[in-house]
């Protein structure tokens, strides 16, 4: 099983060529069958993961461009670990939620599998260049998804999203490149393997300016403002599965840019930047969840929110301590789990309807009490209701980055008030009150199909949210890891007594 | 006993589990109310015996699993029955109980009956954990548990429409249930930041260790821990300027009213403080104590005169809970805080019994609330007469009453601790409480049948619920007198929740009560004159009064509605349309701009592919000439 | 009488060059074009022969013989070119042969 | 009165010129044929025309190179580049060249001159790229260039004779200046031998006045070659030859005359550069960045697709001009690998527009190849969608295809240089030109096909041949990554065994 890492990323790829031989009416079957095999293989990779080991496991290295340093190298820790799973968690759940009805589901079913070997792909990998590769590559079937199934705007939309993100990355290239240079100046070999960058010491201007480099990259996906307009187009005009996996997975990808680069490679700059990042997230929280409010479309309010979702996740990345850190690496996962439902939902109710507003809404607790339990289950979790899976992560984000401003946390903190504002006006749009509308007396509640994608989220919600140990250790650990690493590369003394590292050692 | 712990904490979610997940959906099914009230009733008895067993053996803790792991954070699942929690068990489970029986009854017409078993029991378990965690973790699930069911709740009757705040100040069901969910989030960061305080100055959300770390930290820290738990009781319990969706939350079924809004959680602030007392009892915070006393005072008057002229008898009720809930405080804030704790529990069972009397008479009335419509129900239902009866004379605090002793306990606390303002404020404030629910009393069952003229059948409750509330009635009556036994309980806990009156106080107390006494049955007194009589001495509506600025004032509950309203919410809104026009005009419009400004500059640049040879020539021309006189220039200049 | 030195020489070529220069950028005719860069090769060859001999080194002036024949191939291709475009538009006006733009 | 010059043969070293003999031989030997039997199909020709160049090929990898491996009078210089750089441009000529066996007749394909001509062509670049002697230089550019404009005019349309006489017509002026410009070179150093005018300047660099002439020379030089690299602003040739000349042509031209052109300067430019001069390095900085940015925004607005490509390939050299600019050996391999991968891509993606082109059914009265004739093709016809993707993606410089790895080696040649800015410059640039490569993915994928394109299938020209060409490009754009390192070894080992900028 040392190769496990490569056949989860190649394998969905790989059937994604076999499935150009599906016929069209199996490609979904098709579908579920390979991403249900990828899950299992990512619930092995956890199965036989150890759990003690902070460091990277299951790597594999080859030398692709000797001369250049480019070399295909995987690793997983217990930060990309549980991302993985959610991926592949995702997707099927994604291809589940599919209508049979979907117009050209075969190339639909490609081009998921494609997205999901990129996005295995990006958080495996440990070769800068390599992720990169994935890192774009993920774009093009994202691209195709949201303009092929899309609303009316989807070519801009997708479009927009495409160009958007490929030139923050462009930046980040360069720091890429730059980085690399500087390790051949330092050791007289080429290198892009990230473990190696970790070893290199980097005075503190070059660390600003790489700094900046990766944050154009990073900051785009995950989306930061004042870079997060691509974001409300793309989930606006975006199929449900797309929002899905979007909002679930590729933003994540930000995020954890900056957990896997920033941070380690770049201690310094990333404590100097603090103030910047504390300031930009603050306006995503604040501002993006004022935005949600005024919003008229239910997507558009989900879109928003996860904005102002990722400004937490954000500011606990940048908390230097560990219940921060893996605070925020756990967010990821529930903000995933949570927002990637949430989109379901809507889209369930979109399929039904056709329409994505508010207004027409109303009384649909009474029409369809199961989805109107589900939809409140999920709302409660992404308002951060203890004993759901959304609590964990934002309570420890904000415990932990109340150790770097106390204004700050009470500001972000504001979230638990503005998130239950909007999020609970919307319940009350759509679904309390009198129906507004005779058609929507007729509406049926979730069936088969959308129940089976949806139970597994319901249950994680709630599991986690009361016993999220099991995926909390790990994430732990490895969270503890990167902060030694940190503070072990640390040249600033400042820098060093920011880092907060735990008592308890990673063991 | 261990068991027994988890017996009472678990039975009422086994109980919520079977009623929604099992019935969730199904059509109304009697026996799902009986079920729910049985394994609430369990609860009721394990607490009792856990209560012996903390008064003969001591209390127990117990972890049951890890929770939270991260960094040097560690927060279990853990449990602690000690005097306070088990008091607060026992009230709870009792009340909860006797509520679910009576909900059976109340609620056996709705078509979501199921339903509201599920939530009330859910309600039960979220409290339970709150009252029995041993970390503030903890305690802030039960938290925000108890907010979610009041959400579930009071927004039940979730069909109803939106109507405008003339119409009906709470809005609707839903509006109200959101108001009180938001409005407690509000307290609750407060509440977060008292805990991030805590973690980070101690390392630990332990009870234990947090009291036992308290006294070495530094006297800003301590402050500012109290203040931000304080704001999170403030939420909870509706303190001024939190209050207002107290009243607003009426518009849940009025078991809920009973049991969430009277009894259990709006007291779970007061807990906090209590809980906390090791903290609110150091000199350190003495400032902090102080000003607790004080706002709660000022809120049990500023209800009060709300409650003088309320008409809505729910609402009537709803302001004299929050007035008691202000006594509660002041004595907590005094330090006398096993009294307030004894009075908690009191108020608890009287309380209950107000709401359910009330329910009884809206069940009676189809669901009118407005007092003015009642009158003379005493022969239609004399059970419920009865019963309010009591409860009022408990919550008027006459002798023997429960009422009377945990009350004047306060009254003579303030006295004792020579802060005179607050004792005067508090005796007048009793003397108000007395007029208005009798008032109430009055209105409703004695005078004219108003309610003949609008065509009412009114009919009392069915016998068993009468009978289910017996133990509540009793209790209002009798609970008083087992004072002296509570407070040998609770002085087992710690020597900070002791209190005891100094020998002045003792020698005037009999003065003090009598003239508490006094004030009540003056208040009485005025009430049976202006709204019992009957033929020509009967009430009538005096528009002048009713026009008067302060009656205009009191009942737009001092414009504070409002006031949220012009300057909170209507801002907000247009603040947050402002900024999704600044989103994607400014914002999102940079970004398009960019993108149209390469288009431009690519359509303009494209002029000078004219097609034409002899102007590319000249391009290429004018090019190469340009370059040679650069090279020129710049070989010359260096 | 003045010494004619390979300064003048190179004066006349540059001269020329510039002529030819010149005549590319104003003509508007074709077959005028031509010309123009006709000159202008030759003013180069004027100023390879004169190097050449300046320096006594005949790599200059066989530079010149080997421009002489490049511009004669040039020639004849492009009166090739020249008599097929005056064929289909009858005339050799640059403004007229401009169908690609953009 | 000069004395009988007589020079052995060995001295001669006649091997040196066999590649170039090889090719015009062959085009002797077709025009031979023709006058034997006429009317041959012209497969046979182009079959003749692979086997040639492949003998070609073989024998100047064959050659024997260094940096002292002069030849034919000390004319010819056989070093690493020179045999490098044949090899790239007989390798792409033999993969264009079978882009003649198209389905469908097209007339220039009949006549054998043609293939002639071609490779008359061939042997001109490679005159050009393996002397360091500005005569041979001239010589073989102009070859090449007049077979060229020869060839481009031979599609006979309109368009064509309009794009060869623009052609032609800026190419004379263009040769006007090289000339120029090496006169003035001689006069400074008194010879026309590239290394030896190195040594003469070096020489002479701190003389008072030299300055002018110097920058004046290489002024006019570097305008010849901006020409031929299509730099702005004498790039305008570009697009309209692009669009007037066939697809295959097109293609050819993006990536043939360019190597060649760019081997040249760095002979001329970068000894410049290594002399000290900085104002060349600038120059070519200025013109590399605002060429590739202009192109770019031209581009963005383009309606036709091979008009489209002509722009990206303008930017692409501007792209490329920056490694000459900084002159480091690895600069200069990432100007080989570049164009190696940059070649697979466009053979591939004009082949794609090759096909597609049909004489009478015209969708747009002006151009071949507007967007919209490719609009909704993932429902006509999925693989050749897919394939033209993989293309533009390759071409927008989107991992793991071809030009991506030629395109970070060079950005990181320029971060070793220090140009941090200019490196961020080139990537903004690939994202603008995103864009437009984007723009016909959209209209293959995201867009219905019109009913123009409905009615009859886009692909008329698709023939065996061409099938196996776009697979081969296929193939090398998408394993790309596998290729890269050999690549990079082969590369180096052969700039170290040359002699240039010295």
């Amino acid at each position: 099983m040392d190769t496990i890492l490569s056949i989860l990323i190649f394998f969905p790829a790989i059937a994604g060529f076999v499935g150009f031989g599906i016929t069209k009416g199996s490609a979904k079957i098709y579908g579920i069958a390979v991403a249900t095999i990828e899950l299992i293989l990512a619930l092995l990779l956890w199965m036989q993961f150890d759990t003690s080991n902070a460091g990277m496991q299951f790597t594999e290295k080859v030398a692709l461009i000797a001369d250049f340093g480019i070399s295909y190298n995987v690793g997983v820790d217990g930060i990309s670990l549980f991302i993985v799973v959610m991926a592949a968690l995702i997707t099927l759940l994604g291809i589940i939620l599919l209508r049979p009805d979907t117009k050209n589901m075969k190339n639909m079913i490609i081009s998921l599998l494609f997205l999901e070997m990129t996005m295995v792909g990006v958080f495996l990998t440990l070769d800068a260049i390599i992720f990169y590769l994935f890192w774009e590559l993920s774009l093009v079937p994202m691209l195709y998804i949201v303009g092929a199934w899309g609303g009316k705007d989807r070519v801009y939309a997708a479009v927009k999203f495409f160009l958007y993100t490929f030139a923050g990355s462009l930046v980040m290239l360069v720091g890429l490149l730059a980085m690399a240079y500087l390790y051949h100046q330092a050791n007289g070999v080429w290198s892009f393997s990230i473990l190696d960058w970790y070893t290199l010491p980097l005075t503190e201007d070059q660390q600003f300016w790489l700094f900046l480099a990766f944050f154009a990259g990073f900051a785009i996906k995950v989306p930061m403002f004042p870079f997060h307009t691509w974001l409300p187009w793309a989930h606006g005009q975006a199929p449900t599965i797309g929002s899905v996996i979007l909002a679930a997975v590729l933003l994540k990808m930000g995020t954890y840019g900056f957990v896997r680069f920033s941070l380690p490679i770049l201690p310094d700059a990333s404590v100097t930047f603090i103030p910047l990042i504390m300031a930009l997230s603050l306006i995503m929280v604040i501002y993006t969840a004022m935005i949600a409010f005024a919003q008229k479309d239910m997507k558009q309010v989900i879109a928003y929110s996860s904005v102002s979702h990722m400004g937490i996740i954000m500011l606990g990345v940048f908390a230097m301590n560990a219940e921060g850190l893996g605070g925020s690496v756990f967010l990821m996962l529930s903000h995933g789990i949570v927002s990637g439902a949430l989109f379901m939902l809507v889209g369930v109710i979109y399929e039904r309807t056709g329409t994505k507003l508010m207004s027409e809404f109303g009384g649909l607790a009474a029409v369809m009490p199961i989805y109107a339990t589900v939809f409140g289950l999920m709302l409660m979790a992404s308002v951060g209701l203890p004993l759901t899976i959304g609590f964990v992560g934002e309570f420890l984000v904000l415990l932990g980055f109340y150790k770097i401003s106390a204004i700050g946390t009470i500001l972000a903190g504001s979230t638990i008030i503005i998130g239950s504002v909007y999020m609970l006006a919307l319940f009350k749009k759509s679904f309390f009150g009198p129906v507004r509308h005779e058609k929507n007396l007729a509406l049926k509640d979730l069936d088969k199909r959308e129940l089976t994608a949806l139970i597994p989220l319901v249950l994680i919600v709630v599991w986690l949210g009361v016993y999220p140990k099991p995926i909390l250790g790990p994430i732990d650990n490895s969270a503890k890891h990167i902060l030694t690493q940190m503070e072990a590369k640390a040249i600033n003394p400042a820098t060093k007594e920011t880092i907060i590292l735990s008592k308890k050692e990673a063991e | 006993m261990e068991t027994l712990v988890y017996i009472a904490l678990f039975s009422p979610f086994v109980g919520s589990l079977f009623a929604g997940l099992l019935f969730g959906n199904s059509p109304r099914k009697m026996f799902t109310g009986w079920v729910a009230s049985a394994l609430i009733f369990v609860t009721f008895v394990s607490s009792v015996t856990l209560a012996y067993h903390v008064a003969t053996v001591g209390a127990i803790h117990v972890q049951m699993m890890d929770w939270i792991s991260a960094g040097d954070l560690s927060i279990p699942f853990g449990f602690v029955i000690d005097q306070i929690s088990v008091t607060m068990m026992v009230v709870v489970s009792l009340v909860s109980t006797i509520v679910h029986i009576y909900a059976t009854g109340y609620m056996d017409h709705d078509k979501s009956y199921n339903r509201f078993f599920a939530y009330l029991s859910a309600f039960v378990f979220a409290m339970m954990i709150l009252i029995m965690s041993d970390n503030f973790a903890g305690l802030f699930i039960g938290w925000e548990g108890v907010g979610v069911c009041s959400w579930l709740l009071v927004g039940f009757w979730y069909h109803k429409a939106d109507r405008p705040f003339e119409e009906n100040p709470s809005i609707s069901p839903s509006w109200a249930a959101n108001e009180a969910f938001i409005m407690n989030r509000v307290a609750d960061l407060g509440m977060l930041v008292g805990i991030f305080l805590i973690y980070w100055n101690i390392g630990s959300l332990q009870y234990d260790v947090v009291f036992d770390a308290m006294p070495h930290l530094a006297d800003g820290i301590l402050v500012s821990i109290a203040i931000a738990l304080f704001i999170g009781a403030m939420g909870k319990s509706a303190q001024f300027p939190l209050h207002t969706w107290l009243t607003d939350a009426m518009e849940g079924p009025t078991p809920v009213s009973a049991l969430i809004h009277a009894a259990t959680m709006v007291t779970a602030g007061v807990f906090l403080v209590i809980r906390a007392n090791p903290l609110y009892s150091l000199e350190a915070v003495h400032g902090v104590s102080m000003f607790i006393a004080s706002l709660g005072t000022f809120v049990a008057f500023y209800a009060a005169t709300m409650a003088l002229i309320a008409r809505d008898i729910k609402r009537i009720v709803a302001l004299s809970t929050l007035s008691q809930l202000g006594y509660m405080f002041a004595a907590a804030g005094l330090g006398a805080y096993w009294i307030a704790l004894f009075h908690l529990a009191a108020h608890a069972f009287f309380k209950a019994l107000l709401f359910l009397g009330a329910g009884n008479v809206m069940h009676a009335m189809d669901d009118e609330l407005d007092i003015f419509k009642m009158g003379g129900l005493k022969n239609a239902m004399r059970g419920s007469y009865i019963y309010m009866g009591i409860a009022s004379f408990a919550l008027a605090g006459l002798p023997i009453m429960a009422g009377f002793y945990s009350k004047d306990a306060i009254i003579e606390t303030a006295f004792n601790e020579g802060t005179y303002i607050i004792w005067g404020m508090l005796v007048i404030t009793a003397g108000m409480t007395a007029f208005y629910s009798f008032r109430q009393v009055f209105f409703s069952f004695h005078g004219e049948k108003r309610y003949e003229a609008l065509g009412f059948h009114p009919h009392d409750m069915y016998k068993y619920v009468l009978i289910a509330m017996a133990p509540l009635a009793a209790l209002a009556i009798s609970f008083g007198w087992f004072m002296g036994y509570y407070k040998d309980f609770i002085y087992g806990l710690n020597e900070t929740v002791q209190y005891e009156m100094s020998h002045t106080t003792h020698h005037w107390a009999w003065l003090l009560g009598s003239i508490v006494i006094a004030l009540a049955l003056t208040g009485i007194f005025l009430a049976w004159k202006k709204y019992a009589g009957e033929g020509e001495n009967a009430w009538k509506r005096d528009e002048k009064f009713e026009a008067s600025f302060i009656y205009k004032l009191l009942e737009n509950q001092y414009y504070v509605p409002k006031f949220y309203d012009q300057f909170i919410v209507q801002p907000y809104t247009i603040a947050s349309a402002k900024f999704w026009e600044f989103d994607k005009k400014t914002v999102d419009g940079t970004v398009d701009d960019l993108g149209k400004a390469c288009l431009n500059i690519g359509d303009t640049s494209r002029g000078m592919q004219n097609g034409n040879l002899s102007s590319y020539l000249n391009w290429m021309g004018v090019g190469a000439m340009i370059i040679v006189i650069i090279a020129v220039i710049s070989s010359v200049i260096g | 009488m003045l010494e004619i030195g390979v300064n003048h020489y190179l004066i006349l070529s540059g001269i020329l060059f510039s002529i030819g220069f010149m005549g590319v950028l104003r003509r508007k005719n074709l077959l005028m074009l031509f010309f123009a860069t006709e000159v202008m090769l030759n003013a180069v060859n004027i100023a390879f022969a004169a190097i050449g001999n300046y320096y006594g080194d005949l790599s200059g002036q066989m530079f010149a013989f080997f421009v002489i024949a490049v511009a004669a191939s040039e020639v004849a291709v492009g009166l090739g070119l020249l008599i097929v475009l005056y064929k289909k538009y009858g005339s050799l006006d640059l403004d007229v042969i401009s169908s690609m733009k953009g | 009165m000069l004395e009988p010059v007589n020079i052995s043969l060995e001295s001669l070293n006649l091997v040196t010129l066999m590649p170039m003999l090889i090719a015009i031989g062959g085009g002797l030997l077709i025009l031979c044929i023709d006058l034997f039997k006429d009317n041959i199909h012209k497969s046979f020709y182009v079959a003749l025309t692979v086997l040639i160049l492949l003998i070609d090929l073989m024998v100047t990898m064959g050659l024997n190179f260094g940096v002292e491996e002069k030849g034919f009078f000390q004319v010819l210089l056989i070093d690493g580049i020179a045999v490098l750089s044949q090899a790239i441009i007989l390798v792409a000529s033999m993969l264009f060249i079978p882009l003649a066996l198209t389905s469908k007749r097209f007339h220039e394909y009949s006549y054998p001159e043609f293939f002639a001509l071609f490779m008359f062509m061939i042997a001109g670049f490679q005159f050009m790229v393996s002397s360091d002697n500005l005569i041979l230089i001239f010589i073989g550019l102009e070859t090449a260039s007049l077979s060229l404009y020869t060839l481009i005019a031979m599609h006979n349309r309109s368009n064509s004779f309009e794009a060869a006489v623009k052609y032609f017509t800026m190419g004379a002026l263009a040769a006007g200046f090289f000339t120029m410009g090496s006169a003035i070179l001689y006069g400074v150093s008194g010879s026309l031998e590239l290394n030896q005018i190195a040594t003469a300047i070096s020489d002479r660099l701190n003389e008072p006045g030299i300055m002018i002439l110097l920058l004046g020379g290489a002024g006019l030089l570097l305008t010849a070659f901006a020409f031929k690299l299509s730099l702005f602003p004498f790039h305008t040739w570009a697009p309209d030859v692009y669009e007037g000349a066939s697809a295959p042509l097109a293609g050819y031209m993006s990536v043939v005359p360019k190597v060649a052109a760019f081997v040249v300067s760095m002979r001329i430019f970068e000894m410049f550069i290594n002399l000290q001069i900085e104002w060349v390095q600038s120059m070519i900085i200025f013109l590399s960045v605002i060429t590739m940015t202009l192109a770019n925004l031209m581009a963005l607005v383009q309606k036709d697709v091979k008009r489209m490509l002509a722009y990206s390939s303008i930017s692409h050299a501007g792209f490329v001009m920056v490694a000459i600019a900084l002159a480091t050996d690895k600069s200069n391999t990432g100007v080989f690998l570049y164009y190696t991968l940059f070649m697979f891509t466009n053979l591939g993606a004009f082949t794609m527009l090759w096909v597609s082109r049909h004489k009478d059914r015209v969708h747009h009265e002006r151009f071949d190849h507007p967007y919209e004739k490719f609009s909704g093709m993932i429902k006509i016809m999925p693989m050749g969608a897919v394939i033209m993707a993989l293309f533009m993606l390759s071409l927008a410089g989107v991992p793991p295809f071809s030009i991506f790895w030629g395109k970070i080696y060079l950005m990181s040649a320029t971060v070793d240089a220090g140009y941090l800015w200019l490196a961020v410059v080139m990537g903004l640039n690939s994202a603008i030109a995103a864009y437009y490569y984007l723009k016909l993915i959209v209209y293959m994928f995201l867009k219905e096909p019109t009913d123009a394109v409905k009615e009859e299938i886009v692909y008329y020209n698709v023939s065996k041949p061409l099938m196996v060409v776009l697979g081969f490009a296929v193939f090398v754009t998408v394993f790309s990554i596998f290729m890269v390192n050999p690549l990079i070894d082969y590369i180096s080992t052969m700039l170290q065994a040359s002699s240039f900028g010295i």
